[in-house]
């Protein structure tokens, strides 16, 4: 064995084994692609074994999609009936094709099965004829469209058998992916490429998933080349790892559509004035939080004042916002309190009933990215003259105190998808708005209400073309930037840490193909594109 | 009396050192002789299990020895000082010339071990070319000198009664036909039926064997009945010293005979018992002179202030070995 | 009531409460698995899976917590531990079965070395009252009142890394399968090494200190003067009359150890990734998996109660006094 | 000390003891554990006894025969297994509280082992200010009540002793305070456990003396026990003598310890050593066929001390022997007085 | 006094002196405000920072000496509660007899069984908030079993001890017994059982800070200062000084406290007192060692025999 420990220098590791790292503690055996619980998805060795019918790449928001199982599908003009050709030549691992049944099984089970369905996809019917599937829904998909694109296939022989797919571990698994199980121990999941895959065989023979027990180990793993693949939060990055070997060594993490940012509880005075969270948006120095928060790379800056991500939700920016960057302005800050009726009493932010401004940033104890950023947050508030007090809470504690709207400010995140419309639903939809005490909210944590953009979003969401949509999105726009419920620091992230010492071919800033993350459905597409480092 | 066998010659034992150092056993000399019980008497407190540990240098901390000699004649002539040994010397000597019986022989055993392993032990240390079958003969032939029937070898020791433990030690000392048997109070703790069977089978030994005994007890009526001589200790001195007889007949120094004037006689007219006044000196305190004239009935001038020597009366046509400190009765 | 039947009513108390506590403490941290587990994603799931997950979980059905409890005594009783939600559906059992071995082997081996190790130790210091042995007392207090999991990442920076044959992480080298190969056992040990060492320096001055007191105070016993007046060779008056004696009260330390192998250190698992329980139990609470915590707590509070067992045992085998007479 | 009232009868019994038996439960291990067979220490059956004003009275015997354990009975500090403990005539069973406080300021024990009895972080002064207290006997001057308890025992100057730890006493002294703490309660009766076992010859005397001159100067009931049978001559005004938890004689202490009725104390008598009987320690036929002293917890049949009995009959072996009165004061548990025998 | 004359236990005195001494006045003489952030990101110790600063530039030092108060605050309050708590269950339930006894003894086992660390944490996911004073009643709560233990068996072996047989024929009260003539010979076992749960406490809440509980507000404790160092990797960074200087003070202050223990020892123990002298000088000028079962001879009779 290679106990050396050392660099991935070994000669019989080199060249046809990956090794990916993952930091999430031994893992039983459990091939359930189905469920985030199993090893396969959180390791990332079920995005190997089992296909999707078309890859869809979020970092792009133009052009992401490309024909996987399915060579071609086609939407309904109102989103609301899809019908998927499926490609031919397809072989499950155990020899069997994979036909148009098989799909139309598997929709059929997530449809079935309440507890297979974790993206909550409301299906209507679905139908196969020759090589064709056809889903049928009550309303439009468009907002849900890459959930349904993404959908897996799970051999219909295979499955029908199991008595309950959803408590099935699944020993054996049989899919359509260039990949077969080969061994598996807690500690590390191997997977070897098949023979008679339906592309070309991968360059990459066998692929080793290591499950690291947690981001320190990740990090050492990675630091001295035991794992070549990961997604791991690691402080201080060069210091840590891009360091030990600049020259193969890379992180790459393209921010997608998505957000974290401190949300105020809109029910709260003095919070539920738009003035002041914009005045507070002006102060929060994003820089210190990107670089000393986020070490840099993690979560990437969020600098438009929109929230929305840039560049890969550039196009969706309305024109009046495209250049609209956020920059620290603690005197244009201080002068629109002052002009909106607040005080200052020596340092001290006065609201206009005389009140000193105060708020308390809660955040779970053990989050030290969050803490950081909320420390920074503290201190940038104290420059316009609000005290904050950062309460580390307990985990289990901060996650109720959301749920039931108990909080003044909290660090936070919403929801990502093909488009800004994840972003401002799980911000300012109406319809997920609860009450104050009221618990089990899904998104909305801020109590955010607005009927405008409720509208919007539903229109957004409803929409039979795309100008309806561009005119939604950019009312959306409007009302954020007027109201600026959330102050969005910080962007999603699909990236990963590798290393290109072994294996080329990586998506990186010039070749955006796919996200960087091991655990993804692209994670299939990258692994098809390395090739051996000569 | 025969030849000598050990002789202890100013032996000072110490317990602690320096400033604080108390002196419990001072300038002691004293002679056994071959095949003979020297009774050992005193107060409790008086030093005589310090003497006895002291001259086999068993002392555990903070005792220490301050000087003196014991030496050893061993069979062949030579001599040699217990003192001087180095631990292996010491190791040798222990058990095969010299054994010891300790004060609370009920806690000598120890409670893990087989009486078996415990007696075989000594004679494997001893004689290490010895079979396994001989050595658990010789432990056989040990109990049933002590009247112990040989089955209860395989017994640990809490699975005997007091007297059994005192008597498994007792055989266990002289497994090594040793020269010389150091008993300290082997019975205090037993009632006299038992007391008597212990010490009527070590009389018998003792003839047979032809050791020697010192013999420790603060009890007089026992001590005057079971030996041959007898060594009065006080303040850690030897005071008095004669054939058991003649003590008991004509005790010389007034605390041999305060001793002896404050038991109860079983038998006979109930006499008058007197007692000794006073208490015990003080060792961190000793009077000056005598250390008995505070306490001392027939103090008179020259004891608060002068040490009296151990040495042969002048004024009394004693048989031979007849020794006392005590300025009734100057020495030659 | 007999001797025998008391203690083992005594056992079942101990073990009903413990289980009792084990169940209902778990339950009243706020919150549920599926919001812990949509919260430590982060994100990276959608907030649409929480339905689906409920539903997956079987906690959509408002049980109350009296009839949970009545459902998880009949599920115990027909030795069913469950199914994990961190792992669903892999059955608790599972998870605790590929995990123990690496916790006994560790953690179990390296309580019996450091008492083996302290003990001998103790008992040297204890003998050489005075000597320079004297001086390991202070210095392992010292050891071990450090933390463990400082110990062990200082261990990970300093012994590990691209140039030391030390692994920092895992239970044995991801390129090798468990199986009895001279590979993988060859393997297991060297990762065994650091966290073993960990371990050892951390537990070992405790035995040394209990194992030197109690020799000082059997030093000076009778028994020992007896043995050393016997001419009994030093090594074994020290052995055999000296340390014999003075490890019976250590010996239900011991035991009470023992049973704490797989409580007791979480924390080096955690730090050296060791595939081993007290990792899991640490997961199980971050996700509040209830199956997983009980099932884990079952086995210390079992093991604790074998331990206590053994402990009886081992004193009745060591202590003749305590045996049955006769 | 004012004469005590009610006493029961103009004898002067303070305390009496009727058919005491204690039987200790014996700890099962093993395969006993599962059997039903109950295994007990019969450490004392069926004793009979009686303490007077004014009067010693001696308990010797063997060591566990059982002497402690009936001395601790007659204090309540055992629950016993049958018999009866009459205070002036009334029967008594007191476990704790009030009642058993109230038994105690009458009734006091001195503990066999000083070393053992008196706590070693306290100092004299507080373990017989304790007893005063309790009692109410301090009085005004609390001080005062010391010194005198001191002075009783011979412990002068007072001033010496009362802030003394008990380790910083010699074994004498402690005797002496354990022996002034039972006397602080102001008791009729002391139950002396062998309160000079561990003294030498000197100092054991002293000790005695004290004793007795509070019997005759405070009119104290004593039960002194002790296995040194020539100071229960020289001691008591009477003597009972023990074998394996039964009494097997009793009388008047001279008569007893010169005149001995029982084999076993005669045994008893033979075996203590005598300084007039100087050359003569030699080991005689009797001493070797003395034996050990039986089990307690599976006792022989018939008379206890039958197995070790030279004068042994058949009937010894069977029979359990009552108490025969062999003349006035003086009886025997032993089938070689019964006058009734064919 | 005497506890000073053993060298170990004033070594011990004095360091625990230190820290006590830093626990009360560590927040005024800490350079820094131990949470403001500085330009000096990660720095290694320097004339302005002594033991360097944080990822987000505030300094080691500050956050040390303002963390003491909190450590040394819990461990005291928990071993407190502790001790009390195995004080009473331990001894009553040792000195009493049965039913209620029996219930005591077989509380304490269930407290055992029940692992400390996860119960901890659990409990403290329960509370609302996780202050300093909430750490250490939880700590305490927990930790006293190991403790009533041992005082239980120590009681029982206690009970049957003559003095308090004695103590009771002379009349006393049961609490009286309980708390006079028991507990203070019981000293020793409760010394250093109080100093054994401080030093677990302490150890019990720098893990729970490490681990990210009782983190909260703006208190700092050695705890939270690895806490963030463990979080940013420190040690893989190379800044040792952000790591190495807590886990230091912990094994000092663990040490003082074992250190202290054996002044405690000696202090009540009439056994291990005194003697401190191990080794004797002999006339000769060598040095020997006292030991058990070979006296050490000073000097010898005659000067003049060879
Ligand atoms: N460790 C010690 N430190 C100081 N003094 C001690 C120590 N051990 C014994 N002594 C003192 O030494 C003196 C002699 O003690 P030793 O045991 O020899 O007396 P003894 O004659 O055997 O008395 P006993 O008849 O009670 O056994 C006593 O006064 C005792 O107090
Ligand atoms: N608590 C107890 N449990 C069981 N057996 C006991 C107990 N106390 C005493 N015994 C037994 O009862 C018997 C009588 O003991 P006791 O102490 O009364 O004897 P004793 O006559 O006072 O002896 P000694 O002269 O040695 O003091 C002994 O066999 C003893 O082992
Ligand atoms: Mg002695
Ligand atoms: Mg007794
Ligand atoms: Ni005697």
């Amino acid at each position: 064995a290679c106990g050396s420990g050392g660099q991935a220098t070994t000669p019989h590791a080199s060249n046809t084994v990956l090794n990916v790292g993952m930091p999430n503690g031994p893992q039983t055996q459990n091939n359930n692609p189905f469920l985030n619980t199993s090893a396969a998805r959180s390791l990332g060795y079920a995005r190997v074994i089992y296909e999707p019918l078309v890859m869809f790449n979020e970092v792009k928001a133009t052009d992401n999609t490309k024909p996987w199982l399915a060579t071609k599908w086609d939407w309904s003009s109102d989103y609301k009936k899809i019908t998927f050709t499926i490609r031919d030549n397809v072989k499950w691992s155990d020899g069997q094709a994979l036909t148009a049944d098989d799909v139309a099984y598997t929709f059929q089970l997530v449809r079935d099965n309440p507890g297979l369905n974790i993206d909550g996809v409301k299906y209507k019917d679905v139908s196969a004829a020759g090589n064709q599937v056809t889903l049928g829904f009550d309303s439009s998909q468009y907002v849900f469209q890459k959930k349904i694109l993404e959908q897996f296939v799970v051999p219909k022989h295979i499955w029908s058998t199991y008595a309950n797919p959803a408590t099935e571990t699944v020993r054996d698994p049989v899919g359509s992916g260039p990949y077969t199980l080969k061994t598996f121990t807690p500690q590390t999941v191997t997977v070897a490429a098949r023979a008679g895959y339906w592309q070309d065989a991968p360059a990459v023979k066998e692929i080793r998933y290591t499950s690291y027990a947690d981001n320190q180990a990740q990090t050492t793993a990675l630091a001295n080349g035991q794992a070549e693949w990961s997604f791991v939060f690691i402080p201080n990055y060069q210091a840590v790892y891009t360091s030990k070997d600049p020259a193969h060594y890379k992180i790459w993490f393209p921010p997608v559509l998505g957000i974290h940012g401190l949300w105020f509880n809109t029910k709260t005075k003095p919070w539920d004035d738009p003035t002041l969270r914009k005045a507070v948006n002006m102060a929060v120095n994003r820089d210190d939080i990107f670089t000393q928060g986020e070490a840099g790379y993690f979560y990437p800056k969020v600098d438009n004042i929109t929230g929305i991500p840039t560049p890969v939700g550039t196009p969706f920016l309305d024109s009046a916002y495209q250049d609209k960057k956020v920059t620290v302005d603690v005197d244009g800050a201080r002068q629109l309190l002052t002009g909106k009726g607040y005080s200052y009493d020596g340092t001290t932010l006065k609201d206009p009933s005389g009140k000193p401004v105060t708020i308390t940033l809660t955040v779970p104890s053990g989050w030290s990215d969050y803490v950081t950023d909320l420390e920074i947050i503290k201190d940038n508030m104290a420059k316009i003259g609000i005290a904050a007090t950062v309460d580390k809470a307990n985990q289990d504690a901060w996650t109720k105190a959301l749920d039931t709207g108990d909080y003044q400010g909290a660090m936070h995140w919403t929801n990502n998808g093909p488009t800004p419309y994840d972003i401002y639903q799980g911000i300012m939809d109406g319809a997920l708005f609860k009450p104050v005490g009221t618990g089990g909210i899904n998104g909305n944590y801020g109590r955010y209400e607005n009927a405008e953009a409720t509208q919007a979003l539903a229109d957004f969401a409803g929409a039979a073309d795309d100008a309806t949509r561009t005119r939604a999105m950019n009312t959306l726009q409007k009302v954020f930037v007027e109201q600026m419920p959330v102050v969005v620091t910080s962007a999603a992230n699909v990236g990963g840490e590798y290393s290109t010492k072994n294996w080329i071919g990586w998506p990186d800033d010039q070749n955006q193909y796919a996200p960087a993350q091991p655990t993804l459905e692209n994670a299939l597409d990258v692994v098809m594109r390395l090739k051996p480092a000569s | 009396m025969s030849d000598a066998v050990l002789e202890v010659r100013n032996l000072d034992v110490n317990y602690g050192i320096g400033d604080e150092a108390v002196n419990a056993v001072h300038d002691v000399s004293l002679t056994l002789h071959r095949g003979e019980v020297l009774g050992l008497a005193g107060e409790s407190g008086s030093g005589k299990s310090t003497l006895a540990y002291g001259l086999t240098r068993l002392l555990p901390p903070p005792g220490v020895i301050a000087g003196g000699e014991v030496i050893y004649h061993a069979e062949n002539g030579e001599t040699a000082d217990v003192m001087r040994m180095t631990d292996r010397e010491l190791r040798a000597f222990r058990w095969a010339e010299t054994a010891i019986v300790f004060q609370g022989a009920m806690n000598s055993l120890n409670p893990v071990h087989k009486i078996a392993t415990q007696m075989t032990d000594a004679i494997k240390a001893h004689d290490p070319g010895s079979t396994a079958r001989s050595r658990l003969d010789r432990a056989r032939e040990m109990l049933a000198l002590v009247g112990i029937s040989a089955d209860r070898l395989d017994s640990y020791p809490h699975q005997l009664s007091g007297g059994m433990r005192q008597r498994v030690m007792i055989g266990m000392a002289l497994a090594l036909d040793p020269r010389v048997v150091i008993m300290d109070e082997p019975t205090t703790a037993l009632d006299v039926v038992i007391q008597r069977q212990i010490l009527g089978q070590i009389i018998a030994l003792r003839e047979r064997l032809g050791f020697s005994v010192l013999f420790i007890t603060h009890d007089l009526s026992l001590l005057v009945e079971f030996s041959d001589r007898i060594a009065i200790m006080y303040g850690g001195r030897i005071v008095e010293e004669a054939p058991a007889v003649d003590l008991y007949r004509s005790s010389l120094h007034p605390y041999s005979d305060g001793l002896l004037h404050s038991f109860p006689a079983l038998h006979g007219p109930r006499r008058e018992l007197t007692g000794i006044p006073g208490s015990p000196p003080d060792l961190r305190a000793m009077p000056t002179g005598c250390a008995f004239h505070p306490r001392c009935p027939k103090v008179f001038e020259p004891c608060a202030t002068d040490l009296p020597v151990l040495g042969v009366p002048r004024d009394v046509t004693a048989p031979a070995g007849r020794t006392v400190a005590c300025w009734l009765h100057p020495t030659h | 009531m007999s001797y025998l039947l008391k203690r083992i009513a005594f056992y079942l108390f101990t073990a009903w409460a413990a289980i009792t506590i084990n169940f209902f403490i778990p339950r009243l941290i706020p919150g549920d698995p599926v919001q812990s587990l949509i919260t430590r994603m982060r994100g990276q799931i959608t907030s649409d899976a929480v339905q689906s997950l409920y539903v997956l979980f079987g906690l959509n059905k408002g049980d109350s917590l009296v009839s949970q409890y009545v459902k998880y005594w009949g599920q115990l009783l027909r030795g069913d531990l469950g199914v994990s939600f961190t792992f669903f559906p892999s059955q608790v059992g599972e998870v605790i079965g590929q995990s123990l071995p690496w916790t006994l082997a560790l953690v179990g081996l390296t309580t019996v070395i450091g008492f083996l190790i302290g003990t001998a130790l103790g008992t040297l210091a204890g003998w050489r009252r005075g000597s320079w042995m004297d001086a390991v007392i202070p210095v392992t207090t010292f050891l071990s009142s450090i933390p463990y999991f400082w110990l062990g990442l200082i261990a990970i920076a300093l012994f590990t890394g691209p140039d030391s044959v030390l692994p920092a992480a895992g239970g044995f080298d991801p390129g090798v399968v468990p199986s009895w190969t001279g590979g993988f056992i060859g393997s297991a040990l060297l990762h065994g090494i650091l966290p073993a060492v960990t371990i050892l320096i951390s537990c070992m001055s405790g035995w040394i200190l209990s194992m030197r007191n109690m020799m000082v105070t059997v030093a000076s016993e009778d028994y020992v003067t007896v043995a050393h007046a016997k001419g009994l060779p030093e090594r074994r008056v020290m052995v055999r009359y000296a340390a014999r004696n003075a490890l019976l009260p250590n010996v239900s330390g011991f035991a009470l150890s023992l049973g704490f192998i797989v409580g007791g250190t979480l924390l080096v698992e955690i730090v050296f990734s060791y595939p081993g329980l007290g990792y899991q139990l640490f997961q199980a609470v971050g996700t509040k998996d209830y199956p997983l915590m009980q099932g884990i707590f079952l086995i210390i509070t079992l093991s604790v109660l074998l331990a206590n067992f053994v402990a009886d045992l081992a004193y009745m085998l060591l202590d003749p006094r305590t045996r049955r007479e006769g | 000390m004012s004469d005590p009232s009610g006493s029961a009868s103009s004898t002067g019994v303070v305390l009496e003891a009727d058919g005491l038996t204690k039987h200790f439960p014996v700890r099962k291990r093993g395969r006993e554990l599962l059997s039903n067979v109950v295994r007990k220490v019969r450490a004392v059956d069926d004793v009979s006894l009686t303490l007077r004003r004014g009067r010693v009275t001696a308990l010797v015997g063997e060591s566990g025969s059982g002497k402690s354990t009936v001395a601790r009975l007659l204090a309540q500090l055992y629950p016993r297994t049958a018999g009866d403990v009459r205070l002036h005539g009334e029967s008594t069973t007191v476990r704790g509280g009030r009642r058993f406080r109230a038994y105690c300021r009458q009734v006091q024990m001195i503990f066999q082992d000083p070393f053992a009895s008196l706590n070693p972080v306290h100092t004299v002064r507080y373990h017989l200010t304790r007893a005063l207290r309790i009692h109410g006997n301090a009085g005004d001057d609390l001080e005062k009540a010391l010194a005198d308890l001191l002075t009783r025992v011979q412990l002068t100057p007072p001033e010496r002793y009362v802030d003394k730890f008990p380790h910083e006493l010699s074994g004498g002294q402690r005797q002496r305070v354990a022996i002034a703490r039972a006397l602080g309660a102001d008791p009729e009766v002391l139950l002396a456990d062998e309160p000079v076992s561990m003294l030498d010859v000197s100092i054991r005397l002293g000790v005695l003396n004290l004793l007795r001159d509070l019997k005759e100067r405070l009119h104290l009931a004593i039960l002194y026990i002790t296995h040194d049978i020539a100071s229960a001559r020289y001691f008591a005004d009477e003597t009972l003598v023990m074998y394996a938890g039964r009494v097997v004689e009793g009388g008047d202490s001279e008569t007893v310890t010169q005149r001995p009725a029982h084999p076993y104390t005669q045994l008893l008598i033979e075996s203590a050593p005598d300084p007039d009987q100087i050359a003569g320690y030699r080991l005689s036929e009797k001493d070797r066929g003395t034996g050990e002293p039986p089990s307690l917890i599976n006792p022989p049949a018939g008379c206890r001390f039958h197995p070790r009995c030279p004068h042994v009959m058949d009937r010894c072996r069977t029979e359990l022997p009552p108490r025969f009165d062999i003349g006035a004061d003086h009886f025997a548990a032993c089938w070689l007085y019964d006058r009734a025998a064919p | 006094m005497r506890f000073v004359a053993n060298p170990k236990a004033a070594i011990g005195l004095t360091l625990m002196g230190i820290f006590v001494l830093m626990a009360v006045i560590g927040p005024w003489i800490s350079p820094y405000d131990p949470s403001t952030r500085s330009n000096d990101l990660v720095a290694p110790p320097s004339a302005a920072h002594w033991l360097g600063t944080t990822h987000l530039g505030q300094d080691i030092l500050s956050q040390l000496l303002s963390g003491t108060r909190s450590v040394i605050e819990v461990g005291l309050l928990a071993g407190v509660v502790a001790s009390i708590l195995a004080l009473l269950v331990g001894v009553t339930s040792g000195y009493l007899s049965g039913g209620g006894a029996e219930t005591l003894s077989a509380l304490s086992n269930v407290f055992l069984v029940i692992p400390a660390l996860p119960l901890i944490i659990i409990i403290t996911s329960i509370l609302p908030e996780t202050g300093d004073f909430t750490i250490a009643m939880v700590i305490g709560l927990t930790s006293w079993a190991w403790g009533a233990r041992v005082l239980r068996a120590q009681t029982l072996s206690l009970r049957n001890r003559d003095y308090v047989e004695a103590a009771r024929a002379t009349g006393e009260k049961t609490w009286r017994i309980l708390l006079f003539e028991i507990m203070p010979n019981l000293t020793a076992v409760i010394a250093s059982n109080f100093i054994g749960t401080v030093i677990f406490a302490v150890t019990s809440e720098i893990t729970l800070a490490f681990i990210g509980v009782n983190t909260s507000g703006d208190s700092w404790n050695w705890g939270t200062i690895l806490f963030w160092a463990q979080g940013q990797q420190a040690l893989a960074q190379g800044a040792w000084w952000w790591f190495v200087p807590a886990g230091l003070a912990i094994a000092l202050l663990g040490t003082a406290l074992a250190l202290l223990n054996f002044g405690i020892d000696e202090f009540v123990s009439p056994r291990l007192r005194g003697n401190g002298r191990t080794k004797v000088k002999t006339v000769d000028g060598d040095t020997v060692r006292m030991r058990v079962g070979f006296t050490p001879v000073l000097g010898f009779g005659r000067r003049d025999t060879p």
